[in-house]
């Protein structure tokens, strides 16, 4: 929520990015300082849930090698549960393909948002908004691709009530989903200021701020693709 | 800073009108200078940091309340005053509405007021989201207390240990209260902690290197640091407890394989900085008093700031040392029984410049630098009972006991609560423009000595005599009856201080005005730093024109100068060099409904949590609107009185004369 | 009015604070070790205590002093004459920031010394006995056939051990804890030889509890889930009281604990005769009535042992894998305790369970030195939630049976008394 | 952390330093692309233990920097007056962050 607020201050709010232009003690704008501690706070909200992730699978996983009735039923694919048990891990489960081409959608959004920023900062306004509904685009493509991922995985039995791993991971990806979706309707915002014409040069900071907000919900993903999907 | 040095006046965009008096067509501009409407829309730090301040006193006497309902059950062994669900909604309520609802608020009432007057600058660095932080967390606050009349409170304990707070086994919605409520007041220490790391870091006046700022602003600086990195914690932890309690997900499901110890240490990694982050701020204020009333500088400014820093760092490598006793095995205790054992040291370093700045002064005992005393001493002895029990070994015996809850009492009661209360008597004309009664705060004073000293003081031998916490009775053949009768009598003491506080407040404020309201000054105290250096109370725009920073407590060493012997005189007085209060010409960021509007938004949410999602509908509609009402709304309104003045060439001049 | 007595105040006061510190009538004393275990924590303890009685003194002593020293009247004080502005001294700071820095390094090497040494000693020993904390009592289960396990709890061939044995990897923990015939299962009261170490595998079957027998060891939490290792030891016979730490819900405070420490000889004794069976009263006894009433009102939840196929047919074995339902005490050698419901309530009368020159021998005979407190007994069965508060309804807990005839309750009890 | 509280007058501008050009920006993501192609590829060829997880951890690390100090410009805020307070606020909260939760899930991992 908080972020939410933060994040609207910024998006349109010239007062307080106005005079944080001008001179401050450090020189600093503060909307942009601002915006930097928060997302140090939120590494300590992603690294929690990414350690509750990263327990839930153990204890998960140790439940599923031994066999716990309750543990092994939650999955409704039995075929699932033989071949975790075989392998070792829950590494079955996900299908690396598919969210390879998710992560690497979401890098290309990182690409086209710094791009945008470049575009305002440079009062080239077509590009900007070519940057700006690419960027979003992307970001929806990923949503999607999260949703057709959930579903197959509630589809095998790996369901959000249904097991430990189960809510561990539906609540890690789903909080970063939430963050992706925040971005995109920030980006949608920023592209309706534009078409108004309220987006101009003199607020590049702005397209910046939600830049930096959209590259560390990439970020986010780079860690998660790699601990949770490609290491067992 | 420019809002100084810069007309002030804030640019609009290409497009946006002058004034858009209704944003959205919904409302108008709030426009009203008093009343309600004032305090609803403010965004003005001061006041602001009043409503945290009131807020945070009404919480207190409904868990002052809770706390003398404990102490009458407990008074007596098999008593039935309480039943066991009664008493355990509470004690938990009991703790934390003085922990999320009284000692945090308080702390952020005098940040809130303190930060901008002492750094020179005209508001905090976001002042809308200011009034969001206050209004989440006072409608959390009300939130969490609405259970009493919704089904009950809470009854896990504040640290709400997995799996006891699941459904299973709290089934009533107290703890679903505990969890909403605390989720929306951690919204605001977020926002809070954002925005006054950014005011610190980033709007000092000229001159105000960091290591010339008061004590007061370096441990709110830290404090906020902490919140930044603990609220997270707890946020997620909460959530987790969220998604099992609504939507029946399975993170302390042990069924399912789940490890409860998972909300034990994430509980703590957030539960331990909070700690240090309830005493810092106390900390700061009688780093303040101390040296005033001692009429000498702090001892060893360096040293202070760095201890401060120290208790934060170390705030985060201590937090299994409250799970010495889960079977965390040997190696982790160790470590932490170390690391908990080191953070004695900056604290006692902390304690003993306090002494030193005492040592050799002229001190005047007024009741603000009596309770900076007590604080000294009081926490010296919650301090050294920390140390018995960072001995992991003993701590086997003392945790849960009550002489841990006599520990914790020093720390924060005897520690915080009396730190807070040195910046009332002190801080009170520079917020209110009266004085408060001395002969009144010095019976006041005494009351809550030998009231809190009655209470908790015995709480350390009925501990280590092995009475656990969190009971609602005992058997009299235990040997508790002595000192629970004498905790008893003392709590009612302690509450009769507390109300001779609040009876000074309404008194002082009758013989003022019946006086016809004499102004003490803007430097009541011969004080040091530059909130003193304007007038009493607080102008609106706080500062006419940029303080020009050239040292430690400035406003000291602009009235205070070596004559030709080299001896000490005083040069001016504070009156005569103050800041006349003239705010012609200055602009100030306009009240918002948004604010209040979007933190509104949240409790909505959180009933339909708890009773139907249908709720969350009007709720998140709430929520997006005022989103984007914020968002669309310019925060300056050039129609609002004071009107713009172009006040440059007076700038220019100011700046000219500035020596930096 | 009444002038208040200042000497009278003074001496009450004084008369008091003599009369609590001579008295020992404190069974839960942290001060007053009586076994290996708890002499180490003291030990550990005690010289801190003295450490810090001198810092607390100097410091708290100094500042006071210093207050009343340097105090100077409002009215008094002159702005011109102001005392010398130390800013601080470099030295002095330094001095207090290593000198206690270097003082805790020094009393850390004990204390981590103390705590390995602690946690060592919980390697199995000659008797072993798992602990596991329920809402609101506790049950100890003892190893009786030797076999260095607990038996096989969660009924898939894998078997719970004390530390070091068994499979550890094993370790979710089943919520349907199997009975197992060979072993014993002992509610409220443990039982133990003195002069012995007991190490304790200890766990829970709901939510955290934590273990605390003060006169002969520090506490530890038990875990759903989780198994935790602890041990105690205890010189001399003798009952040692003890109250569970842990805030465990609704009845947190009547979740009381009670160890009754027996000389050696005795305790073989004692645990052979808990391992037999009870007996079936005669037919057409009181006694049988109320056994007639325990088959069909008590067995659901409560375990006899006896060799009545009846009874045995009358209750599962396995209670069913639901959290609430949970077990209950396992009544067979219930006349044997001195204590019953989370030992809140003592089941003889003419007991000072405070006396620690008690002849051990009553614990063997109860009925012997006691009589059996029918009356508690009794008003405990017809409603028990109103003496000890529990989720009956949410069936966690004991429901009330104010529906049995009075005549039924009589019997019931009866049949109790006989279960020695 | 150096304070220069100068009283400007002048609108300093933050972007007075060189950001790359959009040429650069592509063969950034390119590089990106190419690490995550070869994380894949990495993961598939069979190794196990250290020999799989170091790997995968260097190369998720090289990619949150990349991001972080192009995309993001922390690299270019660097070299700017007191940027750097942009990097030690994000830092403290990563080493926070990193701290805590090793120790947590130390604390799993060694609870013997």
């Amino acid at each position: 929520m908080s972020d939410a607020a933060v994040v609207a201050e910024q998006a349109t709010d010239h007062v307080e990015d106005e005079h944080a232009g001008h001179a401050t003690s450090l020189n600093l704008s503060n909307m942009k300082l601002a915006m930097w501690l928060f997302l140090g706070s939120e590494c300590l909200l992603f690294g929690a849930l990414i350690s509750t992730y990263l327990l839930s699978k153990a204890r998960f996983l140790t439940e599923i090698l031994a066999g716990n009735p309750v543990v092994v039923d939650s999955i409704s694919n039995p075929t699932l549960v033989e071949e975790m048990r075989a392998a070792g891990s829950v590494e079955p489960l996900f299908d690396i393909p598919f969210t390879s081409l998710s992560s690497f959608i979401l890098l290309m959004s990182s690409l086209a948002m710094v791009l945008a920023h470049k575009a305002i900062s440079e009062a080239d306004y077509k590009n900007l908004r070519i940057w700006l509904g690419t960027t979003a685009l992307l970001g929806s493509f990923f949503i999607a691709g999260q949703i057709a991922e959930f579903t197959a995985f509630k589809e095998e039995g790996l369901s959000f009530t249904g097991s430990l791993l189960g809510s561990a991971f539906f609540t890690l990806t789903g909080f970063h989903g939430i963050h992706v979706s925040g971005g995109i309707v920030m980006l949608m915002t920023l592209l309706v200021l534009s078409f108004k014409g309220k987006l101009n040069q003199d607020r590049a900071e702005t397209v910046e701020l939600v830049g930096l907000y959209w590259h560390f919900v990439d970020v986010v993903w780079v860690l998660i693709f790699t601990i949770v999907y490609l290491i067992p | 800073m420019a809002i100084f040095n810069e007309p002030l006046r804030y640019s609009l965009p290409e497009g946006d009108k002058p004034g858009v008096a209704n944003p959205l067509g919904v409302f108008s501009r709030p426009r009203s200078e008093t009343g309600l409407k004032d305090w609803l829309t403010t965004v003005d730090h001061k006041k602001i940091g009043i409503m945290y301040g009131s807020a945070a006193v009404f919480f207190m006497l409904i868990g002052g309340v809770a706390a003398l309902l404990i102490r009458i059950q407990l008074a007596t062994p098999n008593s039935n005053f309480l039943s066991a669900d009664a008493y355990n909604q509470v004690y938990t309520m009991h703790g934390t509405i003085m922990i999320f609802l009284v000692v945090m608020p308080i702390g952020a009432a005098f940040a809130n007021f303190l930060l901008p007057l002492q750094i020179g600058a005209r508001d905090v660095a976001f002042p809308r989201i200011n009034a969001f932080s206050f209004w989440c967390f006072f409608l959390g606050g009300l939130m969490l207390n609405s259970s009493w009349f919704l089904g009950g409170g809470a009854d896990g304990g504040w640290f709400n240990y997995a799996p006891n707070n699941g459904v299973a086994y709290s089934p009533s919605h107290g703890i679903d209260f505990w969890n909403v409520g605390l989720l929306i007041t951690g919204i605001a220490s977020l926002s809070g902690a954002i925005n006054l790391i950014t005011t610190v870091l980033n709007m000092r006046a000229p001159g105000m290197d960091l290591m010339k700022m008061p004590i007061f602003v370096w441990m709110s600086l830290v404090t906020q640091f902490l919140l930044l990195f603990a609220i997270p914690v707890i946020t997620v932890a909460q959530v987790l407890l969220l998604m099992d309690r609504v939507f029946d997900a399975n993170f302390f499901n042990v069924e399912q394989g789940a490890d409860p110890l998972l909300w034990q240490h994430l509980f703590w990694i957030f539960g331990h900085p909070e700690v240090y982050l309830m005493i810092l701020p106390a900390f700061g204020i009688v780093s303040e008093v101390i040296p005033t009333f001692a009429r000498k500088p702090i001892f060893g400014y360096p040293f202070m700031v760095f201890s401060g820093i120290a208790i934060g760092f170390m705030g985060f490598g201590v937090w299994a040392h409250h799970m010495f006793v889960s079977g965390i095995g040997p190696l982790s205790v160790t470590a932490f029984a170390l690391s908990t054992m080191f953070i004695a040291v900056p604290t006692g370093v902390k304690i003993l410049n306090w002494v030193a700045t005492l040592w050799g002064g002229k001190l005047t005992l007024n009741t603000a630098m009596l309770f900076s005393i007590g604080l000294i001493t009081q926490f010296t002895v919650g301090g050294l009972s920390g140390v018995t029990h960072a001995m992991a070994p003993s701590d086997t015996q003392q945790t849960d006991t009550y002489y841990i809850v006599a520990h914790f009492h020093y720390v924060l009661f005897g520690g915080a609560l009396f730190g807070f209360m040195a910046g009332f008597y002190f801080w009170w004309p520079k917020v209110f423009g009266h004085m408060l009664n001395e002969k009144w705060g010095k019976w006041n004073f005494w009351t809550m000595v030998v009231g809190f000293n009655l209470t908790f003081g015995p709480m350390h031998i009925l501990g280590l005599q092995g009475m656990p916490r969190r009971m609602q009775t005992y058997d009299d053949a235990m040997g508790f009856n002595l000192w629970n009768f004498w905790a008893t009598v003392g709590s009612f003491i302690l509450a009769s201080g507390v109300l001779l506080f609040i009876t000074n407040v309404f008194l002082s404020l009758y013989r003022w005005n019946k006086a016809g309201k004499p102004n003490p000054g803007p430097d009541p105290w011969d004080a040091r730093t530059i909130e003193w250096s304007i007038q009493s109370p607080a102008p609106e725009h706080n500062f006419d024109y940029d303080p020009q920073i050239v040292s430690v407590d400035d406003f000291w060493h602009q009235k205070y100068a070596e004559d030709e012997n080299g001896k000490l005189r005083k040069v001016a007085h504070g009156a005569d060099i103050a800041q006349p209060g003239n705010g012609e010409g200055v602009h100030l960021p306009a009240p918002s409904y948004w604010p209040l509007l979007l933190a509104a938004s949240l409790p909505l949410i959180g009933y339909g949590l708890i009773f139907s999602l249908w709720l969350t509908i009007p709720g998140g509609f709430l929520m997006v609107v005022s989103l984007y009402g914020w968002a669309l709304e310019p925060a300056d309104d050039l129609d609002l009185p004071h009107g713009h003045d172009d006040h440059k060439s007076d700038h220019a001049e100011i700046a000219s004369t500035v020596n930096v | 009015m009444r002038r208040f007595n200042v000497r009278g105040g003074v001496t009450l006061l004084a008369l008091t604070l003599l009369a609590a510190s001579c008295a020992d009538d404190k069974p839960l004393n942290t001060f007053e070790p009586r076994g290996k275990k708890a002499q180490t924590i003291y030990d550990s303890m005690v010289h801190i205590w003295w450490i810090v009685l001198v810092v607390f003194i100097l410091v708290v002593g100094g500042t006071i002093a210093l207050t009343i020293k340097g105090r100077v009247k409002p009215e008094d004080y002159d702005e011109n004459d102001l005392p010398a502005q130390v800013h601080g001294h470099k030295v002095a700071e330094l001095g207090w920031t290593i000198a206690p820095a270097i003082f805790l390094a020094a009393i850390s090497v004990p204390m981590v010394n103390t705590i390995w040494q602690l946690e060592e000693d919980n390697a199995p020993g000659e008797l072993d006995v798992m602990v596991i904390g329920n809402q609101w009592w506790w049950e100890y289960r003892y190893d009786i056939d030797g076999d260095g396990f607990f038996e096989d709890a969660d009924g898939d061939g894998e078997l719970y051990g004390p530390e070091g044995t068994g499979d550890q990897d094993d370790k979710e923990w089943p919520l349907n804890i199997a009975l197992d015939d060979d072993d014993l299962s002992v509610p409220n009261q443990l039982v133990i030889p003195a002069g012995q170490q007991v190490d304790l595998t200890l766990t829970s079957r709901d939510v955290v509890h934590s273990f605390w027998i003060p006169r002969l060891n520090g506490k530890r939490d038990t875990v759903p889930g989780r198994l935790t290792y602890w041990s105690i030891h205890a010189d001399e016979p003798g009952e040692y009281n003890g109250w569970c730490t842990e805030f465990c819900g609704l009845s947190h405070a009547r979740m009381r604990m009670s160890v009754v420490v027996l000389p050696e000889a005795e305790f073989d004794q004692w645990l052979a005769e808990q391992s037999a069976p009870s007996e079936v009263p005669a037919e057409g006894t009181d006694e049988r009535a109320g056994y007639d009433v325990f088959v069909s009102q008590c067995s659901r939840c409560h375990v006899v042992s006896n060799d009545d196929q009846d009874l045995q047919d009358a209750y599962p074995k396995d209670f069913e894998a639901d959290l609430l339902n949970g077990a209950a005490p396992n009544l067979t050698h219930f006349a044997s305790r001195s204590v019953f419901a989370g030992a809140t309530y003592s089941q003889y009368f003419g007991i000072d369970p405070d006396d620690d020159n008690l002849d051990t021998d009553q614990y063997l005979n109860l009925s012997d030195i006691g009589k059996f407190n029918e009356a508690d007994v009794l008003a405990w069965i017809k409603d028990a939630p109103s003496r000890k508060a529990m989720f009956a309804e949410g069936r966690r807990g004991m429901p009330s049976f104010d529906t049995l005839s009075d005549i039924d309750l009589d019997n019931l009890v009866a049949y109790l008394a006989t279960l020695d | 952390m150096s304070n220069t509280a100068t009283p400007s007058t002048e609108h300093e501008s933050h972007d007075d330093h060189a950001h790359p050009t959009e040429t650069q920006y592509w063969l950034v993501f390119l590089l990106l692309a190419v690490i995550t192609a070869f994380e894949v590829l990495w993961s598939y060829l069979g190794f196990s233990g250290p020999a799989l997880v170091v790997p995968l951890i260097v190369m998720m690390l090289v990619k949150f920097v990349i991001v972080a100090g192009v995309f993001m410009h922390l690299w270019f805020d660097m070299k700017m007056l007191n940027g750097k307070i942009f990097t030690m606020a994000f830092a403290a909260g990563i080493v926070v962050a990193l701290a805590v939760y090793t120790t947590v899930v130390a604390t799993f991992e060694f609870n013997v």
